[in-house]
């Protein structure tokens, strides 16, 4: 079992033509991952990936024709907003947004509109979502995690990959692990997940790993304390960070005082989480 | 990017709101010149992209032209937070009566703007924030629609200002949040918006941030970038499509990904060592980038070690480490460094840089010690 | 019992200062409807109609005073959309927006808005609500109808009060009236209203009156065949316009051939609909 | 409110929708210079605002400045549906492969705008929506987003357009909702939209229909309305707020009320009647409104008897009996009138108006049959 994705998720791919659309769709069908389309406006009727992916001019003609439940947006900067708006409209009801250097002004307005369309955005600036051994969508590298009860939960890329090699090098498996991207406004956050890992009969503990910025580990703790049973184990990037210095990714930034790590950290351990001290401390804690 | 207050009024002003006359100037005497020609009082306002200008003495009344002279010549010679100042804005001086403060930023957790405001202006809203929450109003904006007028002028209601001034205090609200989302900013700030003993409103200071990833929308914006305000590592990194940061310390790190470039930072801070910068290669760097990113941080004279930290992920690790080792023939000055390689070829790509006489090591924590204890040697020495 | 409004319904006026506001708000105080405040931005803290209604500067604080449950605007065309929007933030769950001459692109903001929201607005260029007895929200004049089962929906004014009329000189009695108004593009049409008449037990029959312009009309009939059991009786204005005019309201014409009465009447009598020669002819078919 | 063809097209071109280049003449001479400037050979169209210009010869293609200023000659002798030409627009011509047609106007049922395209352009939206609705592709706009990208090119690849002209439509499209949108128009239609011999995309023809309610925005639009193409008596009722339709009959009505005054037509016309006018003089008529709504339904010399059909309502009858007594009594021309009142003091009202020897009646139809009665002698003196 798992969360959001899973073997039946059928997956578009949204830029496929493009060069990190084509690698990653790539990657994705190695992994197992059901890709049964892509959409590149104008590339409509190539098939890609030795022939075996259409590539359509338009969402809803792919949907018509492949039955994608999910679509993963390898789509440049500029155009993203305009894709996530056309993912929404056709019908796709969970999109993963891998794209970086949003306009947060886009985001802005995708989001509320996505949010009342009921349309699930993970991303953007987010490295998708893996369920080892089911499926992976987006960037994940698929060796370095195995199936398992950990829930893995994140606002970062590398970091990531970092916390999943950490676990499996102790033989912990994973049931879904979610990038939920690094920009200061994106679709799904933290307590979502938390919530989705809680109502998840697979998913036996939570991983959780925050950066600097906003204040969305705070909120996560406050949703671990009221309604999460199963044990959160944290991790906090950025102690070491400066005030007012944006650290890579646009929402990793102390503004005003706010977004410390040292506040995100005292907020969950308040809530019983246990945090690490870094990523390879993980797994200890989870046991 | 940040803007100087001089920009950001004159953006505003091209919004309909109402800022004080002046102009910038680079010398006393222009100073003089620009006094004279708005007759009488005048603020002399250091433009320097940091906050505490105040404080620092950096912003000055001056009665005549003369005083005016005098001050400019003083603020001209300040530093400010380690920023020369080069410019200052020379204002027609207001007789102010109240201090209001008006701010338009994104809420992160909301996902809309929020304009904030409060009758509490001149000082920093999050001291406000702190000492007087009750004073702050809100009002959040539909992204999709945009301020309604209700909005603004419920913003005045809120924050019980006199009834006579709500519709140009509406008027300003809805330039602000104009100007705000016009340019992509993050954020539009009139700190204070002030009423001034002949009951006009006035936007005496002002700041605006622009989204980065939004600047190809406003080419002209681009041209406001005061580079004399970046430090030249960081604009150069910029210019490599690289992403990083300064700091005090004297190990540099080399690491892809910024949440693992600041877990990386973390873990050298936590085991007694001292970071020398933040700076993430992004995804799938090649030999060329990491050459410019070698370069950058060797440009800081502070630096006595290096840490790499790659996660290969889905990129092989024996290019990473053929990759490094060519960037490091172009790189002059030599100073210790390790290398974590995790992903897939792991094996391969430790042994390549082994083979160059290269230290590895498989955990960040093993790299981290190993690069603090060769940073402490090299600081001894 | 009535549809949407009755005599626990609490009336905020937007626009209460005005000439128009501030006559109609008297003349509804006087038919016995609960109207609790009015609101004026710059006017807070006066007191209208003798002193006996509240002015405040904004819907909310008049909200947060009152308990307003339903806002009638009066206010210029040029500034309602924003009142409407005032007044959907503020939480009033039913608007009955009087104002005609609203421009089509403003009044499709504030539906869509509107909807979204799950505010119901009635209008805008409409005469408003009456439950004969109860309640009178808007301009119909009160003396003109009784008590009574005979639902009234309307696209028009004075013909409305026409048909009340005709319906009171022969004794007969009217739950609720509704005008959802002459624009193009409004709130609640007819089917939402046909539907709550269907709904409402003390509504026996159903009297429809529209005109000339749009499909309402034909959608109406498709809905009455599908799912309405009590009686409808029919009026269609406009047999005698020429295509292309414009009669008055704005959303009365006919364009490119579509809109027609006849194409009107002929949908509403296949639908079972009686449908009268002239607004005087309407009582007779009710029996 | 209908624009010209060429103000339509001026407007699709300032919001970046190609059209042929192109001039507007009021003579012969001047169609022969543009035509030369233009050089080669041209269309010269009439300019008024009615439909069927191309059936009634008010469409001509020239090969020669000389052929050009005889065509025009003929053109601008032209009645069209009652219209005068006085304009005549003339275009470089073009040579068409295929004709296409785009507009936007607003569904009343989604209450947002939809924008339609077909393949099958160049003929009456109408006439293919009958004939070959498998041929029209439609797509609805969120009014608080706009039209998005993806959409205009949805509606490309919806018609089968060959995909080298993709990115050409789907500005074009985006162009035209820009103009539709910005100006508050109700219609913004290209029909034709061609692709020409060389590959290029023109708006050939265009239509905008503007929301008069919404012209309070657009006052520079309000310039381009041309007097010439309305009615004398639908532009004076404008100006004092009423709303009037000139018809062909000889029953005057005067109504408050748009959907009383049909429902008074109709009841006339039921009966054998025929009215001669849609006037409906809104709610509050005071006694100067209703004297210059009488002067407009009298300026139609066809006009052989009234009738005043208003419903009180609120308003007192015995007041509105004395307006029209007293607007009566600045009217000079004599017709027969019979005045219909319902509403508070209806008694009183009606006595008022008998005293002063004028006909009164009770009920719509009887009112009605009364008024026709009087038209059917009237004509027959």
């Amino acid at each position: 079992m798992s969360i959001l994705i899973d073997k039946q998720t059928r997956v578009l791919v949204q830029g496929i033509t493009g060069r990190e659309g084509l690698f990653h769709a790539s990657q994705m069908m190695d992994y197992g991952t059901q890709v049964v389309a892509g959409v590149t406006p104008g590339k409509g009727g190539d098939w890609v990936l030795e022939g075996k992916i259409p590539v359509f001019d338009t969402v809803e003609r792919a949907l018509a024709a492949t039955g994608a439940n999910c679509s993963v947006l390898f789509v440049p900067a500029r155009f993203v907003m305009d894709a996530m708006f056309e993912a929404a409209d056709a019908g796709v009801p969970l999109v993963i947004c891998i794209t970086e250097g949003v306009p947060i002004q886009d985001m802005m307005k995708v989001r509320r509109y996505l949010d009342q369309e009921g349309v699930r955005l993970v991303g953007p600036n987010c490295p998708g979502l893996l369920t080892p051994g089911e499926s992976k969508v987006g960037i994940i590298p698929g060796h370095i995690t195995d199936p398992g009860s950990i829930g893995v939960v994140s606002r970062s890329g590398t970091l990531t990959y970092e916390v999943l090699y950490a676990l499996q090098l102790r033989g912990l498996g994973v049931s879904t692990c979610v990038g939920i991207g690094g920009d200061p406004i994106n679709g799904t956050g933290f307590t979502d997940v938390l919530q989705m890992f809680e109502d998840d009969p697979h998913t036996e503990a939570v991983v959780m790993i925050g950066e600097i910025g906003g204040s969305e580990e705070e909120r996560a703790a406050e949703f671990i304390s009221s309604s999460m049973t199963k044990p959160v184990v944290g991790f906090i990037a950025g102690r070491s960070a400066p005030p007012g210095k944006r650290m890579g990714h646009a929402g990793a930034i102390i503004e005003a005082g706010s977004g410390m790590a040292a506040d995100k950290i005292a907020a969950l351990q308040s809530a019983g989480v246990r945090v690490a001290e870094h990523p390879e401390a993980i797994p200890a804690l989870l046991s | 990017m940040k803007l100087h207050e001089y920009q950001s009024k004159q953006l505003f002003a091209e919004h309909g709101v109402p800022i004080p006359r002046g102009e910038v100037a680079e010398t006393p005497a222009q100073v003089r010149a620009i006094a004279e020609q708005l007759g009488g009082s005048v603020a002399v306002k250091s433009q320097v992209l940091v906050g505490g200008r105040g404080k620092a003495g950096g912003i000055r009344l001056a009665k005549s032209p003369e005083e005016a002279e005098q001050l400019a010549a003083a603020i001209l010679e300040l530093e400010i937070n380690g920023l020369p100042v080069r410019k200052v804005l020379v204002d027609e001086a207001s007789e102010i009566v109240t201090e209001i403060y008006l701010g338009v930023t994104n809420d992160r957790t909301q996902g809309t703007p929020v304009i904030i405001a409060s009758a509490e202006g001149g000082i920093e809203i999050e001291e406000v924030a702190r000492d007087h929450p009750e004073k702050i109003v809100r009002a959040w904006v539909d992204p999709l629609i945009g301020l309604r007028d209700y909005q603004a002028r419920n913003l005045a209601a809120a924050m019980e200002l006199p009834r006579q001034h709500w519709g140009e205090f509406s008027r300003m609200a809805r330039g602000l949040f104009d100007t705000y989302w016009s340019l992509d900013a993050t954020l539009a700030e009139i700190n204070p918006l002030v009423i001034t003993r002949e009951e006009k409103l006035l936007a005496l200071d002002g700041k605006i941030v622009l989204d980065d990833n939004a600047l190809y929308r406003h080419p002209e914006l681009e041209e406001l970038r005061d580079l004399d305000e970046e430090a030249p590592s960081e604009r150069e990194a910029r210019g490599h499509g690289l992403s990083y940061v300064k700091l005090d310390g004297n190990i540099g790190c080399l690491v892809n990904g910024a949440g693992l470039a600041m877990a990386t930072m973390d873990v050298i801070k936590g085991l007694g060592g001292e970071p020398a910068n933040f700076l993430d290669i992004g995804g799938g760097a090649d030999a060329e980038k990491v050459a410019a990113a070698i370069q950058i941080i060797l440009s800081d004279p502070d630096v006595h070690a290096m840490m790499f930290n790659i996660f290969g992920g889905i990129t092989r690790c024996d290019e990473v480490a053929r990759g490094i080792l060519m960037a490091l023939e172009e790189v002059s000055r030599e100073v210790y460094l390790v290398t974590r390689l995790v992903g897939t070829n792991e094996e391969l790509g430790r042994r390549i840089l082994a083979e160059a006489k290269m230290d590895t090591a498989s955990s960040l924590v093993e790299a981290a010690e190993m690069v603090i204890a060769a940073s402490k040697v090299s600081v001894s020495e």
